[in-house]
């Protein structure tokens, strides 16, 4: 009772400070926290990335495996993507089988990848009908202070772009890297009485009314949009929303993940 | 979302199925098909065959999940093992516990929740017959079963879904356009009120297109509230307002 | 507590009603609720049929899947059948995996499609020991006012009558049907002090101290017999109901099954 | 139910092991085997060993399946995985929730469950070696456990399977008349009172082999009912009634 | 609450006894409670004993199925032990699955096994590759008046001594028996207030504040150690129990584990 | 433990990483790296990358689990999916259960457990990389975050493996000499007091051999002592001990 009490003395704050014009840790609205971004970081990944965007931290970690490709896709190689909200990294996890949020955040940032083309399935293809490699993307979250989606997207392009395929462990000859044709990057926004602020923290998440993650690609073009929260929201934010989107997602692009290839 | 080259999307102007570019599927609304369920709905779109039920409000179980402040609302996207090609197990997949996360969410704006504090408002939506477009008619089923249940709403939610195929923005897609387009955007709105309650988009789409496909799912909403609507008159003025729920319960 | 007391009362309503020759719904002891069948409803399943008997609604899909056998019967196809009791049927069912209730639903409905031949599982066999078909047979409860088992047994039989084979699916050729061997019935019945009744209403159920389920043939034997609840019976009244379920049964064979193929 | 044409299932009036049709397998039951439990039961049914432990009354859990008005009775059938010739996994399959049901349903006539009310009378029946017929031997190991953990009866449960074999009906059908006969029919019954408590029948019956296998089964458990009663007296006149349940609990 | 009560009351009379130089069941402190084996008395199991420590009772069952041998042990057959610590064997198992207590369980009679080289994995593949025997080790409790480990253990090398390999059943010719290369056995020792004693019962497993498990060879080796509880041990302690679990195993390998093969 | 004989485990005095007998890998330990946790430490050991986060005292869920007299000390073991070889399928294993009791009770005996009765203390430790010796990087890691969340201990713990390799005792294995070796034997104890607080062993030694290894661990406690108490102090002369933690709670 206590706990649900301070949670609403936490909302009045953000949202106080935002008539205001300030957010609690004095960022422009529009603005990011800072990000880092680091690559190839662990060794039994077959690629890998940790992203911090202020205090929240996510490492995401790509296997290949050789594998049976789905019977009514026989020449394309499988993605996989999972994400772990273990309870290290947040008071509000708690140990279990995958949650509703980890299912979603796992498919918004898998449908990024698969609606811009990231990965060209057909290349996964190791002997058709009966071998394929099988990617599995892991999204293991360390510290939530907020923004998971863009973090865990940013990481997961990232893992991506550092995959060593593992042919000698299987026997087998091939590329050593995987092409990734496209940079989807996820820029998420809430809206706080009626203030639109990019990249919430915990707190503003929970103040806000409506979130809305825009994932869009290297030529503008939008790769998955995802709608979070029991709120209705206007056809002019949304549009707002998904301008300011693709240009957050710009500039992401530019600095982090337009690595001479 | 497989590309399928072959497949000559459009033709004539027209779609594989012939309908036009910003043409609903066939949509059928029965009030009030189920006897145990203090609401329900059965609804086709097309070859889609979905049934909602609501229970509740009632007690909340788990307790430590009530909320006191207003009515928790489960939602249960269901699919039937024999409603697709290839049988689906029984018990929730990733796939399903998103959806119902999705339609939860673009229902409960306008569920006067607060009106009953650590209560439980279930919907429960089984997918009989499935053919694209499946959460959208669960979530219009979903809204009218709410209404048949007596839950207080400030207003019904209306669904549907827009997409790209050949190249083209089109309304509520049918199986084929879903399996091999190049772009699915379901919506939910609360269509009197033009509030978006739920959105979600796969595949690619050019922001001009996307805008357009908002545009064109926004009106479609609105000829579903109006089917919506005249079905739950339907209902009341069959005087069939006084059934009897509580027998057998 | 409430709830408790509430079902008391429906309990003693039935069994007043009762002793003064009457039943909820004003049926005769020996009568069925009105049943409505139908038939090819679902096109995603390779045969379905839907079943009422008065308010009580079931759904039953059969779906056919090439699959392996069981190593210890190489030339045979495998039947499985399921019940899902969802929560959409009833206030008292529970999403989860399935209980006991669900359990028994699926396992008399099976036996008695086994205990008559109903399929000649050798004729699923595609090839010895690699390839046979898997018949799943799932009964979907839409509507639970009593009486699940015989509803759920007459659309199992209705629906394995009407199944296509999906050969063509699968790349083989072979017979577009299945053949059905026999038709056999479910006729339920409860005793509530001392009186019998056929088809309960779930208040009936509630009320009975016994309920006995009699499946039986086209000529007359018996491929099931099911006894639920926590009292005992005496053997003039499991004779009885036995004779009685018999004569039920072909009556509504009569009515429904004996279609011409 | 396979059939299984080359066997021959009756020669000379004798089955496959050497019974007439009317006869039971060789019966051991020993009571009070197990130190922690508060009373057990090790049944043989020819082949098939079968341990019953009691525990209880004791606190019901979780409280939510608490009865207000009588204890609720748990009952777990479990196989042990080398009791059968391919292992069983561990943990409930189907077949062994509805056998569970089943045998507590052919026990509950007989417990006094009105002496404790929100209490819980546990009941664990493990399967160590299976031969066919082994939830006739559980109820019936479970029926004297219960006796001995001293939990209040009306009376014991006797329990045995009829079936049909070779055309004939007849008695406690061992594995092969199981696996290839031609229909398995287990009842329980309060022996001294005619009363039935279950019932199941699979395979293929007329109605007067029904009648016939009933009449035969009902007889047998009179037999049963004997063996169990007799191990009972043996039981307390051994003086073992004082044995000190207690410790290490 | 009052079961809370009566826990402490029996840890202290445990202790007040060991005080005063006795235990509860008049043992000495380095003595066992008397041992009952038997042997092969499970006609399902390809190999089975059947062991008792006064009133503690488990029963081991080993199962040999023909199976696929682990990619990267193409040449090696596959030992599975588990354990079940099933309701009728103690007022405090609950049905569920496996937990801490029977995981433990199953891994220390495993790594006892493994670590002694008790069975010749290369000797049961049958195809590399391919096939090769899957040897089930289950574990099955009965009766737990304490000491598990050692009831268990002693019970596994009894049941691996007679296992006879169904070759005929999968259509095989091969040897008939199983070669054991070594007798580990282990030796359960708990300290309590500084008193070290040998095969505790439930109540001395209450009352102790540690609890050693020690596993050693036909040739006076380890193969296995297990620490228990949430206390700390001094050195001597356990080098203490170290000594004396190897010379308690020597008594109990001569009496029961030296059949002549 | 499988034999590999071809691999040379020791050549001219040293081990197939360089390091000589009774020699550590390199270990780095920061404090405090995590925000939401009330305390925090990340572990390397060698090629081990193990992180700790600790939760409480708090509430402890659910309640029946509760300790009328005590803290209750949850610990869990995990490995990320990318940790290992073979991608490590998410949720606990029967390897991790078990390690995660072991590491439960190695930490219990320094927790001032009593000052908190009916409390949850929460402990968590994810493998993020594997490379033998993740139990006692997570035991060690676990003590550090234990002390930098404020919670009342009597001491630290610290922990290391030994085992024989090549026929020589040596200290803290690589993964290598993990699956090719002939023994390992992690232990924990709390070093200012030469206490053994878990102890576990597999393989094969002989009783010298143990004695032997069981002292050379002692003595590596000791090393790995010094490095968390400098850690431990390095953190708090930052003057980071102001940290506002609650911050997005």
């Amino acid at each position: 009772m206590g706990l649900e009490i301070m949670d609403d003395v936490r909302k009045d704050f953000v949202r106080n400070m935002l008539s205001e014009g300030d957010r609690e840790d004095g960022r422009g609205f529009r603005e990011y926290r800072e990000i880092s971004l680091k690559r190839d970081i662990m060794n039994k990944a077959e690629g890998s990335a940790c992203v911090k965007l202020g205090d929240t931290e996510v490492l995401v970690g790509a296997k290949l495996e050789v594998g049976s490709p789905f019977p009514d896709s026989p020449t394309e190689g499988v993605l996989i993507t999972n994400a772990e909200l273990v309870p290290l990294a947040s008071p509000e996890f708690e140990s279990g089988p995958p949650n509703e949020k980890s299912i979603q955040l796992a498919r918004v940032v898998d449908r990024g990848i698969r609606g811009s083309g990231v990965i060209d399935l057909g290349k996964l293809c190791i002997e058709e009908g009966e071998k394929v490699w099988i990617l599995f993307l892991d999204i293991h979250v360390l510290d939530n202070n907020g923004n998971l989606v863009d973090a865990a997207a940013l990481g997961a392009i990232a893992a991506l772009q550092n995959i060593r395929v593992p042919n000698e462990k299987y026997g087998l000859t091939g590329e050593e890297t995987l092409q990734v044709h496209d940079t989807p990057v996820a820029v998420t926004m809430v809206e706080i009485d009626g203030t639109i602020v990019v990249d919430p923290t915990c707190n503003e998440e929970n103040a806000a009314t409506n979130r809305l993650t825009v994932i869009s690609n290297a030529d503008g073009s939008l790769s998955g949009l995802q709608k979070t929260g029991s709120y209705g929201m206007k056809e002019e934010t949304i549009v707002e929303m998904v301008e300011l989107g693709i240009e957050k997602a710009g500039e992401i692009r530019e600095k982090f993940l337009n690595v001479p290839s | 979302m497989k590309k399928e080259g072959e497949i000559e999307f459009i033709k004539d102007g027209k779609r594989v199925d012939g309908r036009s570019f910003d043409e609903l599927r066939n949509i059928k609304i029965d009030v009030g098909v189920l006897k145990r369920a203090d609401g329900s709905c059965y609804f086709e779109l097309g070859n889609n065959k979905v049934l909602a039920a609501v229970y509740g409000p009632r007690e909340m179980h788990p307790r430590h999940a009530q909320d006191a402040k207003m009515a928790v609302v489960k939602f249960r996207y269901n699919m039937a093992p024999f409603s697709v090609d290839d049988r689906k197990r029984p018990g929730p997949d990733r796939r399903s516990v998103e959806i119902s996360k999705v339609s939860r969410e673009a229902l409960d704006p306008v569920i006067l929740r607060e009106y009953y504090p650590k209560a439980a408002i279930e919907v429960y939506v089984e997918i009989l017959q499935s053919d694209a477009g499946t959460r959208t008619a669960g979530i219009n089923a979903a809204s009218v079963a709410l209404a048949d249940a007596g839950v207080p709403m400030r207003d019904l939610v209306s669904s549907v879904a827009v997409g790209k195929v050949g190249g083209e923005i089109v309304l509520d897609l049918n199986a084929v356009e879903d399996n091999y387009g190049e772009a699915d955007m379901p919506i939910a709105m609360i269509a009197r009120r033009n509030t978006i309650t739920a959105l979600q988009m796969d595949g690619n789409l050019t922001k001009d297109e996307f805008e357009k496909g908002l545009k064109l799912a926004m009106k479609a909403c609105q000829q579903i509230y109006e089917l919506q609507r005249t079905a739950l008159i339907g209902r009341y003025n069959k005087g069939e307002s006084a059934k009897l729920k509580d027998s057998g319960t």
